[in-house]
């Protein structure tokens, strides 16, 4: 049942510590979302657990296999695009599929025509706005194969319409193929709105501070970002924040 | 199109050289012997069209068949060192020392070992070619953003699709850096492997033309070199816009 | 410094007149006589400080054409072509009398004669000369000099070629063939001098350029005179002259410049009347004989080639 | 420190390619004029060195001196035709150009122009070094991020600024690439441009001994370059790792 | 009074038509936000403003010159942090003052103090999480002397208590040299709590589409931010954008 196990890591650059002894568990299929202070070391969490840095120590699992330093193991969003700049919007995201062999030409454009980047196709990424490029930065990660999605900010750069789009298509995505999704996000409402728990992290060096589960029935509506209950968890946690800060 | 519509400004640089050259040899009366004016240059040159044309083209030969090898060579040399560390470390000093081995002390050695047939030849301008591509080649490799690098390995990229699919590209103005640096010295490498012994070849008749005190022939040979290496110069540079087409163009724009 | 002794000429050491000598590559036994002249004081004598330069790649022959150096050391050969193109050189002395190169093959390679040479292979440096000196010794044998491959060994030395691929060379026995005596190897060599007569031409040279001649004989007369001195001497003292190069010039190999003088010092006079005089036969001879080979554009005219005027008497 | 613990590694295989050297010249009894022994030519080196150690220095003085000439030059023509694009555009050809005079007829030019003194040495030497760093440079140029060039020129950034604000401290590892490529040259150009006519060098020692036959002279001499050239290739190395130090950690480690 | 007037401009990439007779006006000391779907052109405004770009027709002019084409009329936040990455933190800051000749150290390092970054000053970019980075780039227009400044997005990767913090400096920064500024934002509230004037973009080819004053006096209290009125505003504007897309 368990996807991801992550044990009382901890992560210091030279002689500023970042995480502290932090745990986290992320089940099966289960849609995580994770808050806390810039700074705190959200991006830092996922390329732990996305192989780029070991922890200094304790263990990060995924299906019970210890994957401490190694690479591969998830489908991911940067916070920043990372796109390459000499391929086409296409040909980016097609790289996701490309690493692990596996193409799917038809799938890409159509999620491409999702996005509202139709007509885009073969532009390069100094054609794109920031939002633009973010989108592609999204498609990329969604059409990596990988059962583990992580998130870092995908929409923070996409105006409010947009972006709840994004956010349901997101939804629809992941009710149809159930894989486990990590999101970093600094909107409550974005948090409240898409997981299933959310976890608040605290200010450096930084564990796990609360986690709230969810109370949303499944499928959600977007009308429920309007109602009351949705307003009290809201500031339910934006008061768990202030705390921390 | 576009080259040549930015040709003529190089072009009347050249006539100017050669109008402020010739009007010194005339009014210097510089002697014939000395320096010869480019208008004996070119009628030479035009004259002796048959003397040398079979020089010419075994020049030519020689030149893509070694710029070629040399250049493979070179980037072949740089992906190695770039993919095994350890052996960058080891061979890089020995690397520097191959351009250091005097030609006059080369030659005899190699041909001893080879001959005077062709792979001799091949050998030294491999060893003139390869050096600046394999320098700047590394460089490129190394100058790949951390950013990509980092996506692409919490991608699960492995090291040959992080080196193809990244590196590689990325690298890809660098590599043609040293392409052109080795495309200007080509050209003058296959004059120098000629003194190797060959039967022909611009080296040859040059040397001749030299020994023989006719100045205005080894212009000519100078000349058929220098038009040689202007002419693969051109074609790197074509082909390098050719691959290189994806910067932003407002940047790029009338900057080369 | 024996300055005192020759008033007339004033050759306090701030009126020396400086002069620069131009060699025709690295320094070697053919060149004895000036390293002498300088380290004996006979320059000195003559009023002269004079500068011994090797030109490296720039070569000889221009720069004293130019006026740049005002003596060098050349070749009868190059100094046809050079004359005939224009270039305003003049010889003043042939350094050694008689032509003391030849053709050179290790023993093992069984060539004893020019006629051997046919189904060889000969190592040069693509000059057409060369094809036309060996049609002419193998002429005299009744050998095809067509028989024969040419391959241009460029800067590769003697020695290494003959190890591989190539059959023999044309070398000047006074060095490459002393190197050989020196290494034990056993060379058959074939004087050109002793096939063709045309052939036996002066080579080095001593030179200078026709503008000097005019504007300042003088320097001309004294620069000769010490020279003729210094290779007097080394005809006269082999051992101490060899001594003198070596420490002139510490690099070179101390043997072989010892082994080369000896053999060398008895050839610079040979048979003249006395060291560095030309004939104009040798001059006219050699110069036809190019022409009839298709060497030359035109014919020399020998005469303003050299000159023995400033020898002295 | 960190030089000395990697310096095991070349080290290593140099007394490798050593090894196997003089045990092949002994195994095939190779005479000693055609290829010394390395322990011949340590002998030679180690007890000639009086008779040599004055052409060592003449060389690297001169080679100090061409090289930061030839780099400054280097440098100064890249940075004039990057800021003229018309005059880089007039001018490059004959760049390339100039990589193609054979030495061979350059050589008595320069002498008759300049005479036997250090400055027609000195040119030579700048011609060999100047171009790969104007090349890499150059190029070097050519890649700065257009992002960061849009900033500083919304920020009213003039050209100069925006050259020694932005452009230059990205080409920097460009510009350390073609330093690298030139400070392995310096030393060979030196040599050649002792060609031109000098009393002492290493250049003169080689030619010296070579038409003597002393072929362990010309390997000492040969040895010597090879040192120099890589002392001044790691003294450019040091000399970018002290100023392009900014570099991700993660990204750069282990790299060079 | 006006200190931009932006007249029937227009722009295009090739055969995309980005602007399309857009005008606008912003005067003296005053605050407005821009709002407007993801890839309508807000970047693209203001590169015309900072004259990276020239329109392809129309009029630019700040304080009544012409500014077609100009640069350096702006102190500008780009939506990418856009940091030198051989400079420290401090360097970066100081780089906008440099460029007009002032630079003014003991500010610098005053500014960092209250961004939060104190111990970072000699970090490099490199070393920065993103809010960080994006913090820095917005300290850098602080200190930039020009009398328009212009934020794109400046605090999309902030969480939302350090946002609210910038956002209160920003305001304080603001009443205190009553600079004019132009603020690109996704966030309804943002735009809300900070400027005088809302202005609405409409989808490509863009104009203006609709203007808002809003209305809550100065200087304002984090409290409005909860009242009533406040919401009512932000549906509308919301309904608005709605009607866009
Ligand atoms: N490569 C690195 N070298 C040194 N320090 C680093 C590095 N990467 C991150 N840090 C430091 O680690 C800390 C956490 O950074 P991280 O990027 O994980 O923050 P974050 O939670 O993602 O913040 P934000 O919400 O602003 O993106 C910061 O103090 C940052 O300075
Ligand atoms: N350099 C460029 N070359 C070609 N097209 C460009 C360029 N810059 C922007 N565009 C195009 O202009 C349009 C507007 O881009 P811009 O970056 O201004 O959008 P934006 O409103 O800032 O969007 P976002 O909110 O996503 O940042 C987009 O369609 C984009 O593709
Ligand atoms: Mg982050
Ligand atoms: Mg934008």
């Amino acid at each position: 049942m368990t996807k991801l196990l992550i044990e009382n890591i901890s992560k210091s650059f030279g002689e500023n510590q970042v995480l502290d002894q932090l745990s986290l568990r992320v089940k099966e299929a289960e849609f995580v979302s994770i808050l806390g202070p810039s700074g705190s070391g959200k991006s830092t969490l996922f390329q732990l657990i996305g192989g780029l840095y070991s922890p200094d120590s304790g263990a990060i699992s995924l299906d019970g296999k210890r994957i401490n330093g190694k690479t591969g193991s998830i489908s991911y969003t940067p916070q920043s695009p990372s796109l390459l700049p000499w391929r086409t919007v296409l040909g980016n995201i097609l790289l996701g599929g490309e690493i692990v062999g596996e193409t799917d030409h038809a799938l890409a454009l159509q999620m491409i025509d999702k996005a509202g980047l139709k007509g885009y196709e073969n532009a390069y990424p100094y054609e794109l706005s920031g939002g633009m490029k973010q989108r592609v930065a999204f498609i990329r990660s969604l059409l990596s194969p990988q059962s583990l999605i992580c998130l870092d900010e995908p929409f923070s750069a996409l105006d409010e319409f947009t972006r709840l789009e994004m956010q349901n298509w997101l939804l629809s995505v992941w009710e149809e193929d159930k894989r486990a999704i990590m999101l970093v996000t600094h909107n409550i409402e974005e948090a409240l709105y898409l997981s299933d728990r959310i976890i608040v992290l605290s200010e450096k060096p930084t564990h796990v501070k609360k986690e709230f589960v969810v109370p949303f029935p499944r499928p959600r509506q977007a009308s429920i970002l309007l109602s009351e209950e949705f307003l009290n968890w809201k500031k339910k946690i934006y008061n768990e924040l202030r705390v921390i800060m | 199109m576009n080259i040549w519509h930015k040709g003529w400004r190089p072009v009347l640089v050249l006539i100017l050289l050669f109008v402020v050259w010739e009007v010194s040899c005339r009014l210097f009366e510089i002697p014939r012997w000395l320096l010869p004016s480019p208008s004996q240059i070119v009628l030479e040159g035009a004259e002796g069209w048959s003397n040398y044309y079979h020089h010419l083209t075994a020049t030519i030969g020689l030149t893509i068949l070694g710029f070629l090898i040399g250049a493979s060579v070179g980037i072949a040399v740089a992906v190695g060192l770039h993919l095994l560390p350890r052996l960058r470390e080891a061979v890089y000093p020995i690397i520097i020392l191959s351009q250091n081995v005097p030609i006059i002390v080369l030659a005899p050695l190699l041909v001893i070992w080879f001959g005077f047939g062709i792979l001799p030849k091949i050998i030294v301008i491999t060893l003139v070619c390869f050096f600046p591509i394999t320098v700047a080649t590394l460089d490129g490799f190394k100058q790949t953003s951390s950013e990509l690098s980092h996506y692409m390995k919490m991608a699960g990229a492995s090291k040959g699709q992080i080196f193809w699919k990244l590196e590689w590209p990325y690298a890809l103005p660098s590599i043609f850096s040293g392409l052109k640096i080795s495309a200007t010295y080509s050209v003058m490498g296959a004059v120098i492997s000629e003194w190797l012994g060959a039967k022909e070849g611009i080296g040859v008749y040059m040397t001749l033309a030299s020994s023989s005190f006719r100045t205005d022939r080894v212009f000519v040979a100078i000349f058929l070199i220098m038009i040689l290496s202007l002419v693969f110069f051109t074609l790197i540079v074509s082909l390098e816009r050719m691959i290189v087409k994806w910067k932003p163009k407002g940047d790029g724009k009338g900057r080369d | 410094g024996n300055s005192q002794d020759n008033g007339s000429k004033g050759n306090n050491q701030e009126k020396l007149k400086k002069v620069t000598l131009v060699l025709d590559w690295t320094p070697n036994t053919n060149h004895t006589g000036l390293y002498v002249a300088k380290e004996n004081g006979y320059f000195e004598e003559e009023g002269l400080d004079v500068e011994i330069i090797m030109p490296g790649e720039a070569g000889a022959d221009q720069l004293v054409a130019a006026g740049k150096a005002d003596f060098g050391i050349g070749y009868q050969e190059a100094l046809t072509e050079a004359r005939v193109q224009g270039v305003p050189l003049v010889s003043l002395a042939a350094i050694i009398q008689h032509n003391t190169s030849g053709f050179a093959s290790p023993v093992d390679k069984k060539i004893t004669s020019p006629k051997d040479y046919e189904g060889k292979t000969y190592g040069g440096w693509g000059a057409p000369v060369e094809k036309a000196v060996l049609s002419s010794l193998m002429k005299q044998e009744s050998g095809d000099v067509e028989k024969v491959d040419f391959v241009n060994m460029g800067d590769t030395d003697f020695f290494t070629a003959v190890k591989r691929d190539i059959d023999f060379a044309w070398i000047y026995y006074g060095w490459t063939g002393i190197e050989a005596e020196l290494r034990g190897e056993k060379l058959n060599m074939q004087y050109v001098t002793d096939y063709s007569k045309k052939l036996d031409y002066y080579t080095p040279v001593l030179t200078t350029s026709e503008n000097l001649i005019k504007e300042d004989p003088k320097t001309v007369r004294s620069f000769v005179a010490a020279v003729s001195k210094g290779y007097q001497y080394a005809i006269e003292h082999p051992e101490k002259a060899a001594d003198i190069l070596i420490k002139e010039v510490p690099d070179l190999d101390s043997e072989l410049v010892k082994a080369s003088q000896k053999w060398l010092s008895p050839k610079y006079q040979d048979d003249a009347s006395k060291w560095g005089v030309q004939d104009q036969k040798v001059w006219e001879d050699y110069a036809n004989w190019m022409y009839e080979n298709g060497l030359l554009e035109s014919k020399l005219e020998a005469k303003r080639a050299f000159t023995n005027e400033f020898l002295p008497n």
